[in-house]
């Protein structure tokens, strides 16, 4: 399964090695974590809750990495992404890609990113000092979404 | 005919419901149709919904426009911009 | 320390953990790991050796990572590349970069790894089914770096 | 004047010697220098440190071109294009 959603943490170590095993000619492992930060637009963090849309969250993280897939010349690719109640230093989300070089898995995993980051239905509410808040959807997510559209794909 | 109608995050706590069921005449076939049903209620739904307001729709569970077709027991959703990651 | 050379294995996760727990403003963490493969340009691999430049080869990464510390908004980088002998599955080496937001983060990692992949004196010998061999430097690796310094910054 | 002299990988196992002293005039004192001393040897001196093989230089442990000059107890490294990674 190339995408999981779930409540609790993720061991990254363990997540590549599983994905690597299956495949004896990768040589590339690129991966990103997301982490939840102490402190987001000038406000101190003090727990973030990720809500999402059960089904269409799986079918368009799966999407996105079948598109990946299409792409690049890539072996495998994991999105693991978390919801409920996270604090800061919380890992939220983790994507690997494996290919038998480097450029086509640090592109890859980046697309990826750049994908779930505005197409795949979660949303983060922050507490804060001062409150409550729904955490604000970033003009420069959609502009690095936008340059994969336009780009050639290698 | 009717359609399941879902909202998320900020739409739904301001709703104060996260799914209802709404019956639309089958001459009204299309988003746009449910969306008028809903600012019809007026007050948080006529602003939340407006024009003017950055909402995402989903049908079925991919994204779509307002002018897309709908038919017997589809889902739509309605949603903000999405801030995972 | 940001670079290590050993001639043990590493655990990608704690690495990441380490380097995190240092700093509660991070929100992302790019990662590369290179792997042994068990095929290289058409032969079997049985092992791989490498060779290095002791003390030239601390200098040249930690210069390297001066370098993308001035050229990007990035927290922190660890590389550890490991030497002696090791077999397909065996990982060779980990960039890993914090930043608060992505992109710096993945274009720091894919920078560390294209300079050091040109300027880091490390050098394979492979052993095969039909003897052994030094591995050729590949053209396509001069490019990656060439692009950075042709590439601004950002 | 006194010059240390290191060749890794291949060149370290076609020359079998890892690391000598090669003793150069004060009048010559450039990484060329040095090059002239080895390549007299002959043999597989004169063929892998011919001007047309893509060997690296590193004096004192940074990659320079040749016509760098060297002062006494500096450190020359010869060595192929690297293949870490």
């Amino acid at each position: 399964m190339s995408v999981r959603i779930q409540t609790e943490d993720f061991d990254v170590s363990q997540e590549m090695l599983a994905l690597r095993k299956k495949n004896a000619k990768v040589g590339a492992v690129a991966s990103f974590v997301g982490v939840v930060r102490d402190l987001n637009d000038g406000e101190d963090i003090s727990t973030l809750e990720l809500e999402h849309y059960p089904g269409m969250t799986e079918r368009s993280l799966e999407l996105i990495v079948t598109e990946a897939k299409a792409r690049w010349d890539i072996y495998d690719a994991l999105i693991i992404h978390r919801v409920g109640v996270l604090r800061p230093l919380d890992q939220i989300v983790l994507v690997i890609v494996t290919s038998a070089h480097r450029g086509e898995s640090f592109k890859a995993c980046e697309f990826l990113m750049d994908y779930l980051k505005t197409r795949a239905p979660f949303w983060k509410k922050e507490q804060t000092s001062s409150g409550e808040r729904w955490v604000e959807a970033r003009a420069s997510d959609a502009e690095a979404a936008e340059r994969w559209a336009k780009a050639q794909s290698k | 005919m009717e359609i399941k109608v879902f909202f998320f995050a900020k739409l739904r706590e301001v709703f104060e419901i996260g799914h209802e069921v709404i019956v639309i005449t089958d001459a009204e076939n299309k988003v746009s149709d449910v969306l008028n049903v809903l600012r019809q209620r007026g007050d948080v739904w006529r602003r939340e919904l407006d024009e003017n307001k950055s909402f995402r729709i989903a049908v079925n569970q991919e994204m779509v426009s307002d002018d897309v077709f709908l038919n017997e027991a589809d889902e739509v959703a309605f949603f903000p911009p999405v801030t995972g990651g």
